[in-house]
């Protein structure tokens, strides 16, 4: 079977984010004022012939630990969608 | 003597580079903070090279709403000269002023080192000294200049000879001719009536002799010769 | 000594009560804690216990070093500032002058490559703005394992992309470093950043507290919980518990450090502000302590007052946060008014934290509490010295007494493309095209040659720099690789027209208990201070970095030097590869064929061993002297130095172009060959003192007077060109001919054949 | 009402995706060849006050209009999930 993954690859909490703080100012400066805490990471995606949705989160995982996140700087979210 | 806006966002770093190339060509040059509002009538704006907001999110992408922004949209509405190097190119097609845009290098990696570099057109205010077809070498140093555009507009570009400078084959050894992975080796591009110019390439970085070279002051030298039209009509 | 007991301080609720375990686990032994109790005639909290732990950590009080460093020349008539200050200063002409300083940040950079080599950078920009100067180069020293292990090869990608991205953000141009692989520092990385600044010498500021009353501020980013305990992690080996403690890593932000670097120069500028100080390693602590210890005054701070990334942070993380970008600042109670409106105008936030006491006290008030007293000056300097064994390993004797067991592997025509292959002597372009050298416009001479040069605008004069440090000769034998690593850099300076001026130090060694590292380390040094003696290159500061060992072993020492030097006239500079066909080739220096620790041996024969090459400063100093002449004589085109891989490396280097030549140049010379000195040993000895040069034929009458007045040997060898030609050395009868494009391809795709596996 | 809202802002179809190229030959590299059709992006996420959850799909929306994402290069998607 074949998975689109979805992952979210976020800065660890409690770790200085540039980058979520300039947009957070810029959607002020937007007039956006209710958008808070933001964050801004990476999201990657990838189709995965697997088994079954769990032997594809699994793989995914595994992916994760060893190259899509940084496992000093950053968390990782997967999303298992069949396609 | 023209008088030259050169624009300070937060986290530009090219502004010096700019306001000397220009004075050193018998410019008045002025820095213009990104919270002011008005150009206080100058003839011809830069947005120089830098990080702007650190080029988070993307790059040029927030500086294009600083306050600045709408007068250097009305300038160029005008007709009169708008140039952006490097960061400033960036910033001008994030805020439409030019078509496309610019995505990560191909390579993904930052560049910086000396291209090999051919004028295109030279009915800009800024290419105006230069000889069309002239290939001159030129320092780049981005991480975010793979000109991208939809296969129309790049059509559209070259059909209109809006392309001002372009990557190509020089005498560089063991380096490739195009340094980002731009579409049809893209460098700088203007707008149709050829008076906002954006380019990736660093002309203020090479306006003396002792850098190596002084190609890129004629950048600045064409700024010189610009005059203001006499009658600016609005269509 | 007075006995008074301290001020009380109270614990902050929920703080546990001090133990012997706590006190271990803050890396104070029984005697520093015997010495505490003693100051403060009470049990320390447990908020003051992390104060001591940070200040008396290795990285912040030198406690093993300081009586060693002490050795160093520090003097001469061009030092403005000499150690003890965020950077080093000397004097320029036209009333300018030149700050500058090296800092390791090994540590960080081993756990997390790309942030660690950010926030080094970030760092050792800060200590060069906060003296009232502005940035005009930053370099890089590096040291990597092996690029065949693919750990090392992740390192060395996400610390070149961390310099890079950090430097290129703030727009300050890197004009040189360098980059070694040797199997000791795999999983010991050493990153070290140096930063150049000017300055109008009257703008001089030095980051020192006085003024009773007046109003401590902070400003830039935010404090949260990051790298608590940095410098205390800085202070030991790496090991898997210190891998599994990974301190929350400090994430670098080079958009705030460009606005803090604008608002700081305009700070000091405009007259504003009476002090300021990077808040680094032990973040406000130490920023905080050692200001007021140098201007002898006490502080209060009211942590409370700090503002947070994170809510409910503990006075003892806000202490000890290292959180990056941010500044203490010393300011007159009637000026907090223009300091908010500057930093305003920076987009940054100025914050009233403390002032300066009468008390001669450290103190920290938290919500009305004080959670913090202790006496200023023995806090910053009561730490106890220690003076460590230093005793020369056998095994290190052993291996300078040897000698290659087996035969060459190649010929000494193929050992030229290997050697020029070896990531070690190979271009480096794929490092310094990803770092922006020419922003600034500035750049006269930029990464690819012996040293970078500058110009300063609207003045006649440039600053040429570099950073060297020949690893292998140390490890072999500290003092004359001490001697070397001060004369390399100054070799490198003076090959481009300029007079060495002085130096800035980053000592990166093991650990300093082991007599046999203290012994490299004491040897080192030695070595260094006796060159900067003889070149007149004062020592104006540096930074040391212990405990670089790991499971797999310890670093080779790397005491890595950062050299200024003086061009009066800028357009003088002279490059370092050859430029056009005709020109006469020479050899200046005395080629002895000295093979022991040379590339050569360890390559081609297997042997990483032997005496490095004797450093005969006499020698090295006349080149210096040569060197700076014939460029103010405008009589050179090009000089290369003789470093690794010897003189045939040299004239491959000079013959096959610079990273973004048109073309090759080739070259024909003829060596000639005593009968005592083999071909290789001719070829690849790695001999201090030499350089290859190569001129217009009419100059060389010139040269050849100034190097007899210098007292420097000068043979004309050869000729540059053809253009894309061969490179022929002729040594006594036999001829070995390379193509120059083979050879080029070899030391330009060394590193990027490797990144790309 | 407070909402967590995740964007993804990836490039747009059809344009040379380095970076997606480079995760997909590293992933293969180390021996996950069964993942294909990567693509590397950006996630961004915030909290959001607003009325209901269409209201701050809509705010959500005009933010990605005007700043998050880039109409020339980009696509993005939006999920909002209640707090
Ligand atoms: N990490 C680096 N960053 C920038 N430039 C570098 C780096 N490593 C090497 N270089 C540049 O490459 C050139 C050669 O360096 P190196 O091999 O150390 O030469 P040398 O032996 O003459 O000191 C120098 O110009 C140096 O500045
Ligand atoms: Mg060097």
């Amino acid at each position: 079977m074949t998975f689109r993954i979805h992952v979210r690859v976020m800065p660890r909490r409690g770790l200085l984010d540039p980058q979520g703080q300039a947009v957070e100012g810029a959607l002020k400066a937007l007039k956006f004022p209710d958008a808070t805490n933001v964050h801004v990471g990476r999201a990657i995606e990838f189709d995965l012939v697997a088994a079954d949705q769990s032997a594809a989160a699994t793989a995914a995982r595994a992916m994760c630990a060893k190259l899509l996140a940084n496992p000093v700087t950053e968390d990782y979210e997967i999303e298992v969608e069949p396609k | 003597m023209t008088r030259v806006a050169v624009i300070r966002f937060p986290g530009s770093n090219c502004e010096p580079d700019a306001y000397r190339a220009v004075e050193r060509e018998g410019g008045s040059a002025f820095y213009v903070f990104h919270r002011e509002t008005d150009l206080r009538d100058a003839d011809a704006v830069i947005l120089p090279g830098g990080f702007s907001y650190g080029d988070y999110l993307r790059s040029g992408a927030i500086a294009r709403f600083s306050p600045i922004m709408a007068a250097v949209e009305r300038h160029a509405a005008d007709g009169k000269p708008v140039a952006g190097f490097c960061n400033g190119f960036q910033i001008l097609c994030e805020s439409g002023l030019l078509p496309g845009g610019l995505m990560r290098n191909a390579t993904l990696k930052y560049v910086s080192r000396p291209v090999d570099c051919r004028i295109e057109r030279t009915d800009t205010p800024f290419t105006s000294a230069y000889r069309t077809g002239e290939v001159i070498r030129i320092p780049v140093g981005h991480g975010d200049g793979r000109y991208t555009a939809s296969d129309e507009v790049l059509d559209h570009l070259e059909n209109r000879g809006l392309v001002v400078i372009r990557y190509v084959e020089g005498g560089l050894l063991d380096a490739p001719a195009n340094p980002n992975g731009s579409a049809r080796n893209i460098a700088g591009i203007s707008n149709p009536e050829g008076n906002v110019v954006g380019m990736m390439p660093h002309p203020e970085r090479l306006a003396h002799d002792l850098l190596g070279s002084n190609a890129g002051t004629r950048v600045f030298a064409s700024l010189m010769r610009w005059k203001r039209p006499a009658l600016v009509t609005n269509s | 000594m007075s006995k008074a007991t301290a001020p009380v301080a109270q614990p902050f609720p929920g703080e546990p009560p001090v133990t012997p375990a706590l006190v271990r686990e803050h890396k104070l032994n029984d005697r520093e804690y015997a010495e505490i109790l003693d100051m403060l005639g009470r049990t320390p909290t447990l908020t003051e216990l992390g104060v001591f732990s940070a200040l008396w950590s290795e990285h912040c009080s030198y406690k093993h070093t300081r009586p060693v460093l002490k050795t160093f020349p520090t003097e001469g008539p061009q030092v403005l500032q000499g150690p003890g200050e965020n950077a080093g200063v000397l004097r320029l002409p036209d009333g300018w002058a030149v700050a500058f300083k090296i800092e390791s940040h090994n540590h960080p950079s081993a756990v997390e490559p790309y942030q660690g080599a950010a926030t080094g950078v970030g760092g050792i920009l800060r200590d060069v703005f906060t003296m009232g100067a502005r940035p005009v180069a930053v370099l890089n020293s590096l040291r990597f394992g092996p690029l065949d292990d693919a750990r090392n090869r992740y390192l060395f990608g996400g610390v070149v992309k961390g310099v890079g991205d950090y430097g290129n953000c703030v727009g300050v141009p890197t004009l040189g470093g360098e980059v070694t692989f040797a199997p000791g520092y795999s999983g010991n990385p050493l990153v070290n950043a140096m930063c150049v600044g000017i300055l109008r010498a009257d703008d001089l500021i030095t980051a020192r507290a006085h003024g009773v009353g007046n109003i401590l501020m902070s400003v830039g980013a935010r404090t949260g919980r990051d790298g608590i305990h940095g410098a205390s992690f800085a202070s030991e080996d790496l090991s898997a518990e210190s891998e599994a403690r990974r301190p929350q890593v400090q994430v670098g932000d080079p958009f705030t450090e460009k606005l803090l670097l604008e608002a700081s120069l305009e700070l000091i500028t405009s007259g504003t502000i009476v002090a300021i100080q990077d808040m680094g390693a032990a973040g406000l602590t130490s920023s905080s302590a050692e200001m007021a210890a140098r201007g002898g005054v006490g502080v209060e701070l009211d942590t409370s007052r700090v503002p947070l990334r994170e809510a409910g942070m503990t006075p003892y993380e806000i202490l000890l946060s290292e959180s990056q970008e941010r500044m203490l600042l010393v300011v007159e109670p009637h000026r907090i008014g223009e300091v908010e409106a500057i930093c305003a105008k920076w987009e940054l936030a100025g914050t009233v934290i403390g002032r300066v006491t009468d008390d001669g006290l450290f103190r920290v008030i938290h919500e009305g509490r004080t959670v913090v007293a202790i006496p200023g000056e023995r806090l910053v300097n009561g730490v106890p010295m220690y003076y460590p064994d230093a005793i020369e390993s056998p095994e290190a004797v052993a291996r300078r007494a040897g000698t290659p067991a087996i035969a060459a592997r190649v010929d000494a025509g193929a050992a030229l493309p290997l050697l020029l292959d070896d990531p070690t002597i190979a271009s480096k372009r794929w490092v310094y095209d990803q770092y922006d050298s020419t922003v600034q416009a500035n750049t006269v001479l930029g990464p690819g040659g012996d040293a970078g040069v500058i110009a300063v605008d609207g003045s006649r004069f440039g600053i040429a720099v570099s950073v060297d440090c020949p690893n292998r000769y140390v490890a072999l034998d500290p003092y004359e690789g001490g001697k070397m690593t001060v004369a390399e850099a100054a070799r490198n300076v003076a090959c481009t027209g300029a007079v060495p001026l002085g130096i800035t130090n980053c000592l990166n060694f093991g650990n300093p208990d082991k007599p046999d590292m203290f012994f490299q380390f004491k040897e080192a040094v030695r070595g260094m201070g006796d060159a900067c003696r003889a070149f007149d290159t004062p020592v104006t500061g540096g930074n040391v970095s212990l405990y670089n060992e790991s499971p797999t072993g310890a670093i080779d020492p790397t005491p890595t030097v950062g050299m200024v030097g003086l061009l009066d006239d800028v357009t003088t500079r002279v490059p370092s590869a050859f430029q056009q066909p005709g020109d006469l080739v020479a050899v200046v220096g005395t080629t002895r064929g000295h093979l022991g620790g040379s590339m050569y041996w360890w390559l081609v024969r297997d042997f990483l061993g032997g005496p490095p090459p004797p450093c005969d400063l006499d020698a090295e100093r006349c080149l210096q002297r040569f060197l700076v002449a014939a460029s103010r004589g405008r009589l050179l085109r090009s000089a290369h130095d003789c470093a690794d891989g010897g003189l045939a490396v040299a004239l491959a280097e000079a013959a096959i172009g610079g990273p973004y030549a048109n073309a090759t140049m080739g070259a024909g010379v003829h060596l000639a060959r005593p009968d005592n000195i083999g071909i290789d040993a001719m070829l690849y000895g790695e001999d201090g003192a030499r350089a290859v040069l190569s001129f217009d034929p009419g100059s060389v009458d010139g040269l050849r007077a100034l190097a007899a007045e210098h007292g420097v040997p000068f043979a004309v060898v050869g000729n540059v060109g053809p253009a894309n030609g061969e490179l022929r050395i002729t040594v006594g009868t036999e001829v070995l001919t390379w193509a120059t494009a083979d050879l080029r391809q070899a030391y330009f795709d060394a590193i990027p054949r490797r990144m790309a596996a």
